[in-house]
């Protein structure tokens, strides 16, 4: 096992690394900008490395600057919690030739799983639902029409190199084609530099469902269940759970197994989420995040593992613990994240905390690294905190989050706790009816 | 004549207040003569609040390597705080500090030394990369804060030039 | 020359006032010796509040019983702080307070009325008994606090007694 | 189910019932003494009522001041939490015949259990294993003799009416039995008006395990498997662990076999714990709480269930929820009480707190009433909160439970939080191999 981590990331999330380590009797590097000296994840490592000025480019996004506090520190391994350097492959090439371990899957998984692509070519053979398209890019508007017509309308054009909605056009007949497909290009181009588009069958009301799936790098590969993430906001979740609720045990363990004999055919290594859209009963992949998701304590919950403490293992080339004859989900898990913004047009609202108070008590389990006093910097992430609560059934569940969060202090700056509030007195939520577009009509028919 | 002494006594206790503010007192008492005895009695009093520094336990294990002492002990190696001096030279990124081109060679720069806006003041070491640091401007070497070998953060106190 | 001062002190006291407030501070204590030997005592202190009362959010759902108002609302009802009152009676106990001996007969006082000690002022029913609640002292009744059929907390002020 | 609900108590319990009160949608009423007012348990509430003076006696044992709150609130129940009037029979017959529910079971079950005698007889007779000892109470020295012999030495003698210690006296052999007999009666005399005592086998090193029973009055009933709070001082629990380190599921099942069938038998209707001293794999009957016990946290992290609501539901008359076969233990769990007072010598240290923050993260939960700026009255039990902590197993929970100690900040006054501290560093305590005096001998060996 390792003798010392680094954690090459901030918030939340690097506490929560740490706190994996800490149980597991690990040595902890913190990193950390200049405008995160009082950070908790400073506060809580063994040891911490200033790395760079408050931007993320030169300070969290810095390889030289963190392989050298790996250097220095003489941190064997690096634990990239989700975002910053994650999901970069070029991270993870240069860690390997350094001879420091990535708490993570190779480089040539993220690579494969980071061009959109490649990573559906790939599910597709790997017996994977994917959504009905074209296959590799689309060139020109009579090609564009001809896959058009063969999936069937309405459909979506999307940029290769894409991500965060933009790039993305939809054309719900043949005479909105070339138009969508031409300005889909333009801002492809103008986005990423690159003007290579796809088309897909475009789905009108699917929920998001995806698939956590853990696979130890030498052929075997366990899922744990599903978490609808559907309520989401721009691309960006806001409460996910688990269950789902259309999900039937039935349905769980059919997908749920296509996802692990995936993994585990591909050798991958660690945790992973295969993400996909679920219409009519048919799942459709999106994509692969080859990371934890901000989301995974739903699941940790549902499953009663720590899948941080199993990255950990797996990377050290210890057997992995999780057997998929013992995973069997257990009551309902609900996660709300809650961000400094301000309602209700999720407004970031960086600055001071003067009173912070936990919920505590039966079911709960708070993710957070705020504390009385801190001083949150306007750099980065809005996300402060997660409730995540669980309940022997979904009712249980959301009466634990309503308890919970009424519980919540955090004063001196705006936070969005009062949006589950609002949230939890929805007919739709009560009954888990509603889709990836369900949160933004709510949000618009709520400012009329 | 009351008058007056209002109006210093004002300013003089709104200065106070200020002072509270700008180092974040919790409590200042001043008792002052004024006359043929002057006589000032000051007490300064500073509250840590809710969730200071020391409170969060941070089991500091004994760093086995000399070259990270600095990270977690700075304060303790640096005599007084070279932070707020205007001719100190920080370190612009994480490494490892040599004062010398190579082993057995003399050092870039000594105490008491003039340097040349360009200059080689240091090299840090970083993935392996020698990143020779310029001297920003002219001026007299007064301090080296560092040792040969000492790990950097970004940030840290490097030298001070006059 | 007294009217005189009392204009500067208060002044001078609504400049401290002021100085409070712009600096965010919790206290200041001046002592001020003018004449021969000028002095001046100065304590100024501002302390870090932690977790304001206002901020425990007590959802406080509407009482359907009228009885009970005085229960969640008394601060409300009642016209000034009775609490630091001298002659404020308070409840002995909790329970439901009743003016009268019986429904329909007068009550056992009024405002303006003379009481001697040991005279009942009210009645108090907790679990279907009826506490007659004498009074402490002798005196006339200068306000009463409560309506027939109030339900009162230990503590609640019912009368004032001068 | 009931509309409101009083909660005669203070302090965690009475925010724990608070809690359990939301998620089931029915709204509180809390009671406090005027030392009170600010408390959080006042906070939390729908409803407030101020009943009586700091002294107990005076307010949360004031059964007509109770009784009172319940009438001008229209509270249709009343749960007693653990403490003040729990387990005061008289107390539950008032609430009878004002039409108040008891949230717990009937004042018959509480008088027999409430008296060690008959609580010894009915469990005898009900097949729980008891430790031998004298039918009834013993009179004079030569009796006394006689069952000593009986049962073989050394034994205890201990007062009908006793409770924390008191009236307790231990012999030895034959010479040490008059002496032991007298003076345990004279104590008994002095602290309980009452100078019947009994005698019994006197265990020398056994464990605290105690079992969690649940009936619902109608012939019903099942276990919860137990937790072992052999940690103690001074009678006071310390921390508690379930399962016990030394009871094997083939001896947990026997034993929770037998208490269930036992409460089942009586009709017992609610939460309840059969209390033993267990040595030489051989369980010996003490007492029966017929209450929610302080610890029961840990036989909720470890069975998944919600004992308060449960106790809530059958007092409501609603089925209980709870079935023997789906009652499947999962992990580990422990309780750390952490208390006002300074060590070494437990000295209780009321004041205020200048900063609180609560431990977070995966398998977690803390039960608290502190708030930041929160003043803790000087006049009751100096219990501040309980930190409970879940993980796989012992060596996981031990770990998670180390790394939550340090997380905790609770300044303004002292604490026993460096206790845990200290007690996790034992090997003794790593290894789960202590017994019932194990903490009062390492309290010695430290003062040495």
């Amino acid at each position: 096992m390792f003798k010392k981590i680094l954690i090459a990331n901030r918030g939340e999330i690097a506490l929560r690394v740490i706190r994996a380590c800490k149980e597991m009797g690990i040595q902890t590097v913190a990193v950390h900008s200049t405008a995160d000296t009082d950070a908790m994840h400073v506060r809580m490592a063994n040891e911490s490395i200033c790395i760079g000025p408050p931007a993320s480019a030169r300070s969290y996004l810095s390889i030289p600057a963190i392989i050298s506090a790996c250097e220095i520190t003489g941190a064997e391994a690096v634990h990239p919690g989700y975002g910053f350097l994650s999901e970069n492959d070029n991270f993870v090439d240069i860690l390997d030739d350094h001879g420091i371990k990535f708490i993570g899957p190779t480089a040539d998984h993220i690579r494969i799983m980071g061009d959109k692509i490649t990573a559906k070519d790939t599910m597709s053979k790997l017996n994977v639902p994917c959504v009905p398209g074209s296959v590799g890019q689309v060139v020109d508007t009579s090609d564009a029409k001809k896959v058009s017509e063969a999936i069937g309308y309405p459909v979506i054009i999307k940029a290769t190199a894409g991500g965060g909605g933009r790039g993305m056009k939809v054309a719900n007949n043949q005479h909105e084609l070339s138009n969508a497909f031409s300005s889909a290009r333009s801002e492809a181009k103008a986005a990423f530099g690159n003007d290579e588009v796809y088309i897909e069958k475009y789905l009108t009301t699917p929920r998001h469902i995806e698939i956590q799936v853990f696979g130890d790098g030498k052929g075997n590969a366990v899922h744990l269940g599903e978490r609808d993430c559907s309520l989401q906001r721009r691309h960006q979740k806001i409460l996910e759970e688990s269950p789902g609720p259309t999900i039937t045990n039935q349905v769980r363990e059919k997908i749920g197994k296509i996802c692990s004999d995936a993994v585990a055919s591909i050798h991958y290594a660690g945790a992973g989420t295969i993400e996909f859209l679920y219409e009519n009963n048919e799942f459709y992949f999106i994509e692969m995040n080859t990371r934890l998701q901000v989301e995974h304590p739903v699941t940790e919950a549902v499953y009663g593992v720590d899948l941080v403490r199993e990255q950990i293992r797996v990377a050290a080339g210890l057997e992995m613990s999780l057997k998929q004859n013992e995973l069997k989900p257990s009551g309902h898990a609900i996660e709300a994240r809650i961000n400094a913004e301000t309602l209700p047009n999720f407004i970031p609202s960086p600055g001071t905390i003067t009173a912070f108070h936990s919920p505590g008590g039966l079911g709960v389990r708070m993710d957070s690294h705020l504390y009385n006093g801190y001083t949150i910097p306007p750099f980065y992430d809005s996300l402060i905190g997660k409730l995540i609560v669980h309940g022997r059934d979904r009712t249980e569940a959301i009466e634990r989050l309503r308890r919970s969060l009424d519980e919540i202090i955090i004063d001196g700056i705006e936070t969005t706790t009062e949006l589950f509030n609002l949230l939890l007195n929805e007919p739709d939520i009560k009954n888990g009816d509603y889709n990836i577009h369900w949160l933004e009509e709510w949000l618009v028919k709520r400012e009329e | 004549m009351a008058k007056k002494n209002h109006e210093s006594d004002v300013s003089f206790i709104r200065e106070l207040a200020v002072l509270l503010k700008e180092h974040d007192l919790t409590e200042l008492e001043v008792a002052r003569d004024y006359g043929e005895n002057d006589n000032l009695n000051v007490r300064v009093a500073r509250q840590k609040t809710s969730l200071p520094q020391q409170h969060i336990t941070i089991p500091q294990q004994p760093i086995d390597s000399s070259e990270v002492a600095i990270v977690a002990q700075k304060e303790n190696k640096i005599p007084t705080d070279p932070k707020n001096d205007p001719g100190t030279i920080t370190s612009p990124m994480v490494g490892t500090v040599y004062l010398a081109p190579e082993p057995g060679a003399s050092d870039f720069i000594k105490v008491g030394q003039s340097v040349k806006e360009g200059d080689t003041l240091l090299i840090v070491e970083a993935m392996k990369t020698m990143n020779q640091i310029p001297s920003p401007k002219s001026g007299k070497i007064s301090r080296i804060l560092i040792a040969d070998g000492n790990a950097v953060e970004f940030g840290t106190p490097l030298l001070i030039i006059e």
